[in-house]
């Protein structure tokens, strides 16, 4: 299984690339630590996002040039970032505020596990003596009008992380819109997983053997 | 290629499309940061069977007076409906044609901040004990009795800065700033007009005091009029 | 009883002068419409106070000269206003956060009726004809430190305002420290009114004479 | 002759008097605004068993993570503790020597404000449905389920500004701003380290970020130190 996953569907700058794709021009979004950053690359020809970290600045630009990082101008991940222009900073009650308050039109994810009816696991594995840890997770997905995942379709060890029900403490109920993973783009509808989007030479059965819950097809 | 552009080119095109029936924020604390000429455009529009909701009613005959007196408005929530100079909504209000609700001027400024920061409900020490207590829940916490109170949303905010850039990013001129940044978050339409409307960059991201995510609509007016120059001037609206 | 009122007793700017002496130098201090803005006047020597204005200012300073105001600096009477060096503007929501946090040292406000419990009634008669207008004042009395009254002893028509029970409609529930009228200045304690200092030439007696409730004697 | 004047003259008289027991809110998101010296002058003050409510847990062996590493910290209120180069608390979390309250981000900051503000309790969407709404109360309002959450204060709040002014007035740098505007509300006593500490008048009133009632003590600290250089340098604190 896993020399397959390698061997097939989109890379992580291809998901990236896909997702970017899907959202409109002038949206406020916030990319989430890991894959999700990686969308910022990939802004289509004649479209501006502005960027939103949740440590307090809204129009957030691209990494300085190495050695030129300010330590006190950094994103959620706390990686050095810069400030673009029409840029605003903002202290964290009213960046949260932004985010509860519905103004955020996207957040980006990964995710552990994406139940069928949209719940999202992202946080923890909820072992014993894991150091429990949620940042603005659970915040982010009850607040932001969108919420994408883009993530691996399965685990390393070949586990689906499209599934049922999750088994991971949850993030969010019914939080997540659609997915991007590395063999298809699907929604999460009232009717389950639907694709669509299949990676070009992957096929509906190979997606769905790798998928914990049923999915339908692409509507015409 | 500018790309984010929320200028409008007039302050008729920014209110054009209020409907009947809207709820509308209105900045301002008396004269101080009333968008008057927003105001006066919605006048103009014609939109009726408004709910206001505003610090004050209104003075003279111009503004948000104005806007009462062509009996546009059902509703207000407010704090201070009586301002010098304000006979037109007492009169309506008397006559029984708007209907207002009274809030404390705090419980008002965080009803608002709350609708717009997603927050549904908050409890507060703000009149407990008195008139505007009655209907309300009270809950003890921590031994102290408090209300509950509800945010508060509208569909349109109106309000006044002083330089805007074309993301929406909005500075505002001394205690004109009062309601506006917060209604700006509360509403799902906000329509700023700016005596300067600049380029991205022209704010210091440090200075800026309503980031442009909560700002849908700008235009320049470069010139505002001041409520008490109209009103001493004589002037009545329209 | 009108003719007396006028000719014994402290006048507004003496009641004034006499609550400013009372103020800790540094105090954060809001002034209602009225006879508490006669305070400002009165700043004892080597005090500092900040005034808040609840329409966004802090560090607010004396009216600047005839014609020389700005319609977008005023206080919360709408009366042109100026800042002083250190002065800050703010928002409404952390205008009031100031006031029911706690932040503020000491309010200043006028009365129609002050109860011996502490209950205060200064926004309405409760007339049905009345034009309902609180503004601020419920938010001030219930956040605020320390809440002193300043107002003449009795109503222009004789009424005592210091009583046994308002009849008027409530700003707030025992929330009134100190009264200083034209006559007394006078602490709101347990056990009820207790006189602190009467006016020169006004004896106990006839401040009880003209209070609907019990007045306990000044400790010694 | 200066009437109001709230500086301090070292970071070590600034945190004299914090007891044993005390909770202290500490600014920073990761190393950007943490106030290294203030906490450094703690850990040489001595005081024990107290509550720390910062958004991380700290880094390396300086700062915050060096005051968890004397055990000075019974427990933290976070939202995040593992940070990369953060070993000390998860070695006091599993040896359960350090207790732990997690809070969502938004629900942290949200809670600090409110603390602040006067409101002793609010309702959000945030964690419903989540391990981290076990024990809370449930309240369907609008047809949509929200947890009842609470105002959280401290007995100091410990942050690092740009330039403040005797009044207490301060303005931050860039993202380093963060949690320290709603902590600096919601302390008995808030101490402000900063860069600058400047006369009254140095900061413009319009830009103030932090207003000086907020404010108790500022104590200048010219030069502060970064934690990752710090910790690139191999620093390990006292």
């Amino acid at each position: 299984m896993k020399q397959q996953t390698e061997t097939i569907g989109w890379t992580r700058e291809e998901m990236a690339q896909r997702l970017a794709q899907d959202i409109p021009n002038g949206s406020y979004v916030n990319l989430g630590i890991g894959i999700p950053e990686l969308v910022a690359r990939f802004v289509p020809e004649g479209r501006t996002f502005i960027y939103h970290t949740e440590n307090g600045l809204l129009g957030m630009g691209p990494s300085p040039a190495e050695g030129a990082g300010d330590p006190e101008l950094i994103n959620a991940g706390k990686r050095h970032v810069t400030a673009n222009l029409g840029a605003a900073y903002f202290h964290h009650a009213d960046s949260f505020a932004m985010i509860r308050g519905g103004h955020l039109d996207l957040s980006v994810l990964g995710a552990m596990q994406i139940a069928q009816n949209g719940d999202l696991a992202n946080w923890s594995t909820g072992k014993a003596d894991a150091i429990p840890a949620v940042g603005g997770a659970m915040d982010l997905v009850a607040g932001v009008k969108q919420v994408f995942v883009i993530t691996q379709h399965c685990t390393k060890a070949g586990e689906p992380k499209l599934v049922e029900a999750c088994s991971y403490p949850l993030t969010g109920q019914g939080v997540v819109d659609r997915i991007y993973s590395d063999l298809a783009v699907i929604d999460v509808t009232p009717d389950g997983f639907r694709v669509v989007a299949l990676c070009p030479g992957v096929d509906f059965e190979t997606v769905q053997e790798r998928t914990g819950a049923p999915l339908l097809p692409a509507q015409k | 290629m500018r790309m984010i552009d929320k200028r409008v080119p007039s302050a008729a095109e920014a209110v054009a499309d209020i409907a009947d029936g809207s709820s509308i924020m209105v900045g301002g604390f008396g004269e101080a940061g009333s968008p008057i000429e927003l105001i006066h455009a919605l006048i103009d529009q014609g939109a009726s069977d408004l709910t206001i909701i505003s610090n004050n009613a209104g003075s003279g005959e111009v503004g948000l007076a104005a806007l009462f007196k062509e009996r546009r408005v059902s509703k207000v929530i407010c704090s201070f409906p009586k301002t010098l100079n304000s006979t037109v909504f007492p009169e309506l209000y008397r006559e029984g044609f708007t209907e207002l609700e009274l809030v404390p001027q705090g419980t008002l400024a965080e009803r608002i901040r709350a609708g717009g920061a997603g927050v549904p409900a908050f409890y507060t020490p703000t009149a407990v004990g008195t008139p505007l207590a009655e209907g309300k829940e009270l809950r003890v916490l921590n031994g102290r009795e408090y209300l509950l109170e509800f945010g508060l949303r509208a569909d349109y905010t109106l309000i006044k800065g002083l330089i805007a850039d074309t993301h929406g990013n909005v500075l505002y001129n001394k205690t004109a700033r009062n309601f506006a940044p917060i209604m700006a978050t509360a509403a799902d339409v906000t329509i700023v007009q700016a005596a300067q409307v600049a380029e991205p960059g022209a704010i210091d991201p440090e200075t800026v005091v309503t980031p442009g995510i909560f700002v849908d609509r700008v235009v320049e007016v470069a010139k505002p009029a001041h409520e008490s120059e109209l009103i001493a001037a004589g002037v009545c609206y329209p």
